[in-house]
């Protein structure tokens, strides 16, 4: 109204009294830092109604407006993977050359931070890329990110060793039928297995398997299966179970060191039969060595991927719970970032995303308007 | 109430969700086989709407016959899908039992074991997925039971299972086919 | 409930009193008759919200279920046209080798109905398909069926000429910034052009032109802006202005006879201001001449894509409204099947399918669940 | 009530319309200039459900003058937008004059006569479209004051105005930058 006011009191009589706004540049691009703030989140939207057009969205979580920093496209149960030593992040997808059909190429594709654009690529032979909905480590760094690890399901396993510096594919490493890519902080990396166990592969300079070796089994997939969706703390890594045990494997050494497993749960809890559930249901906040998870009550054979009402907020040196917070909408996939004061990104029901503030629980904004359609994976910039 | 049953807006008319098939099954105890099949997608699950298949826009269906194979192919409460996960081929242009026109149907794939409640007999029921076109997007089912996680591949339906097909492997919708009775597991 | 009750009455202590259901064939695909009904419509799914995945939806609109036949995929503002003299239907689309970016392909794919599977495909050189929202005229037939016209803009015009039999391109004709394709019976056809005029072009059996002129101005695009979207009935050509007049082209003979204009409105209707105005803002009955125009009041500047109230009905021959069909729904797109007891198909305000009756107006059923994001243009089986 | 104004369940969210602002400028007594730009999608459109940007989950923002240049660039009802079509880059991490990190800005495309509330000039305005990435799908705004048929094609936005971009034709967003001050109208 006040507008309408406006517009009729200077109606046809006024002349201009402000300065006429300048002329504006054509083409003009935003670029983004080389190095990005800790409130940036990627979240990887797997598109499910548009598989073929996924995407990576870019979101500054703290920000009052302007959340949305821009995106990178990726197709067909993509995987991404941010680089911390270098301004880079990398897509791993695979293509058909008439789209739908026709020849299938895999690929990985560099794409630099300050233009979000294609800057390289490496084409990865056999069309054996695996395709799952969104997991984090189904791309992994070893050796200090110099090679980019990409799993393979066909539905015989294995990984494909890429040296991502100079963009050449090295060697295809058979991984026996277990799965995933956890690793360590030398040039090893865990796979869990069938039956119970992880497989360690020891990779030389060049990619190739120098040894693989299983460890005894550590936890019971019959009675109480562990998520393979583990957070990471001081090269820890904590895997918890659908009845809400955790199981920490300790992966700074080459070869992992299995922990004790420990309870999320406290009688009451037990009780309630509260249970870790969702897609991304771990995060951490490494600084200050706490672990969140996706927790629902009244859990049930089932509802380990159903989301759930509060996040948990876990010290791991002490293994005690240390806070909740309780969602505004029930979530699928939570992410921290890092920084003093972090940030707890959200992944609801809607398919959107809350922004709650760690420090007080508090429900600080949330971020829509199909930004994403199906956002189950979120990665904090590291 | 249960905080599945939550109704999204964005999801309320494309997904639905068994969470009271579920709980029937629990009530009656049936046992699902350790090695039963889940869902693909950990999305918003909204309840039956009440009426007609429970998705918006589509209309209710029968098997070829409803006295033995009792229930409606296009809900998500149909009892072939306790475990399935994924576009319903009943709702794009195939049926539970077939793949839509000039899909194909991937042979590999992960089973689960369903309860007829017209015989009360458990069939084992295969979720093969039709494969080589751009997702269905009609009728989003997605139960979770039995699901174990990706290390046990052949009950984990994260997976894509259009794995391995020549063709292609792009994922379009998912059927629910019967390769057996089980063994009695009561 | 009833289902419970029968659970718990079975129970456990039942023995098996009926057939044990039949194992079932794997694998098991769906075919097609090779002539579809009349009531089969293709929906043609731009998905603006993924713009690379569109797709045409295949509707049976009479049925009672099992509506949605099948899909064909189909690529970033693509063509679509059913052939009715051989059981092919043809997608023309445009991709990329890295789906973003990378090296174009333009092409046109034939899809048999009995499979809705590729069987072949032209490649289109020179990367000038016209990419626009989805009109039916840029993708016509000519001579028979046995050309198929490809409407071009870079923004200059052309058409690239396929002899779809052999699957062979032929040539591209310039068409001097016209644009669209309005096939005549014979080998020639027509675009709108700027200056108000029809340009026309003639082709020979080699789908070069053999002769290209204008016909004189016969609107006023200044004044009242003709939709470059008609409906024919025998040959001629109705397309409405934005105002309410019909213009009717002639094109049964090789050069087109332009026919006295008419107009849609009646005096109370101008005084109401109705218009036409949404997408695909005309449909035909051709058996029983009438022509349908999706209207609505209170026109003005900038209406003219909003959508319609009522779906209006005129006979040609008599120039004369005979019919009013109040949507449901407010509709964006009209399309009118053939056969004796016709079916309306309305593209709604909210992206799903609406079937009304046109003997009666009733509205019938709607179909929708996700089954189409944005199918701006319906194709009745012909 | 105006039919447009229709809230959709599917859109109500995603699609914004100017009309308000279309009326408003009809009250005012502009006159568009016969080339102006108009929307590329001719689909539901939602009234502006009130507060913030009128996108749900869409944060409000300023220009960079807000006093010479009002209103919020994430809204449809911005001045600049009178005959913007498309996903408003601003929501999608450009401006309302810059194209998100890693498009292309296409220098072809089509205008539009806008008036500034707070100079009451009327400028013409570029709307630059930016591609080479998937569709933005956010901040949908389509106003279609002075849109003529593609036989019109520079005042026609149904046309994909990434046309002739060497490294991609792929649509993502859309821009309004000034050219300059309109010759006066009025």
């Amino acid at each position: 109204m006040k507008r309408a006011i406006l517009g009729l009191m200077l109606g046809f009589t006024c002349t201009v009294s402000l300065a006429e706004l300048p002329v504006e540049t054509i083409p003009n691009v935003e670029t983004l830092p080389a190095s990005y703030p800790d409130t940036w989140v990627y979240a990887h939207d797997t598109n499910f109604f548009s598989l073929s057009d996924a995407k990576v969205v870019l979101i500054d979580v703290a920000a009052e407006n302007r959340n949305y920093k821009g995106s990178i496209p990726s197709s067909h149960f993509p995987s991404f993977l941010a680089a911390t030593t270098r301004p880079e992040v990398y897509v791993a997808e695979s293509l058909y050359s008439r789209r739908m059909r026709g020849e299938r190429t895999d690929l990985v594709t560099n794409y630099d931070k300050v233009n979000l654009a294609p800057v390289g690529e490496v084409v990865l032979p056999g069309a054996k890329r695996g395709m799952i909905v969104t997991h984090k480590n189904t791309l992994q760094f070893l050796d200090n990110e110099k090679l980019l690890l990409v799993y393979n399901f066909t539905p015989s396993t294995s990984v494909s060793v890429v040296n991502i510096e100079n963009r050449a594919f090295l060697a295809e490493v058979g991984i026996g039928g277990c799965v995933m890519i956890y690793p360590s902080q030398q040039r090893s990396f865990g796979s869990l297995c069938n039956d119970n166990t992880m497989l360690v592969t020891h990779l030389d300079e060049k990619g190739m398997i120098s040894k693989q070796e299983r460890t005894p089994a550590f936890f019971d997939a019959d009675t109480d299966p562990i998520f393979a969706k583990p957070a990471v703390i001081d090269g820890v890594y904590y895997f918890p179970s659908f009845k809400g045990m955790v199981h920490p494997v300790d992966m700074n050494a080459a070869d992992p060191g299995m922990l004790d497993a420990w309870s999320l749960l406290q009688e009451q809890d037990r009780q309630e039969n509260w249970r870790p559930g969702g897609w991304q249901i771990t995060t951490a906040h490494e600084a200050s060595g706490r672990l969140f998870v996706l927790m629902h009550p009244d859990g049930e054979d089932g509802s380990h991927k159903g989301g759930g009402t509060e996040v948990w907020v876990f010290d791991v040196d002490a293994k005690k719970r240390v806070g909740r917070i309780v969602l505004k909408e029930w979530g699928v996939s939570i992410e921290v970032t890092k920084g003093e004061h972090p940030y707890l990104a959200v992944t609801n029901g809607n398919m959107d995303m809350d922004v709650y503030s760690v420090d007080t629980g508090e429900w600080l904004r949330f971020i829509g308007g199909r930004a994403f359609e199906t956002p189950f994976i979120l990665h904090a910039s590291r | 109430m249960y905080w599945l049953d939550k109704i999204t807006e964005k999801f309320s008319r494309q997904v639905a969700n068994n969470t009271s098939r579920r709980h029937l099954l629990k009530r009656i105890g049936l046992t699902l086989a350790g090695g039963a099949a889940v869902p693909l997608l950990p999305v918003a699950r909204a309840a039956d709407t009440g009426g007609g298949s429970g998705y918006h826009g589509v209309a209710p269906q029968t098997s070829d016959n409803p006295a033995a194979d009792p229930g409606d192919p296009a809900s998500c409460d149909y009892w072939r899908y306790c475990a399935v996960d994924g576009f319903l081929c009943s709702c794009c242009g195939g049926t539970h039992v077939s793949c839509p026109p000039g899909t194909g149907m991937n042979p590999m794939t992960w089973i689960g074991t369903c309860k007829n409640p017209a015989d009360n007999l458990n069939y084992i029921i295969s979720y093969n997925d039709c494969c080589g076109k751009t997702s269905c997007s009609r009728c989003l089912c997605n139960n979770n039971v039995g699901d174990t996680p990706p290390y046990r591949a052949f009950s984990n339906n994260d997976i894509n299972w259009c794995v391995g097909m020549e063709n292609s492997t792009i994922y379009h919708c998912t059927t629910a086919i019967i390769l057996g009775v089980a063994t009695e597991t009561n």
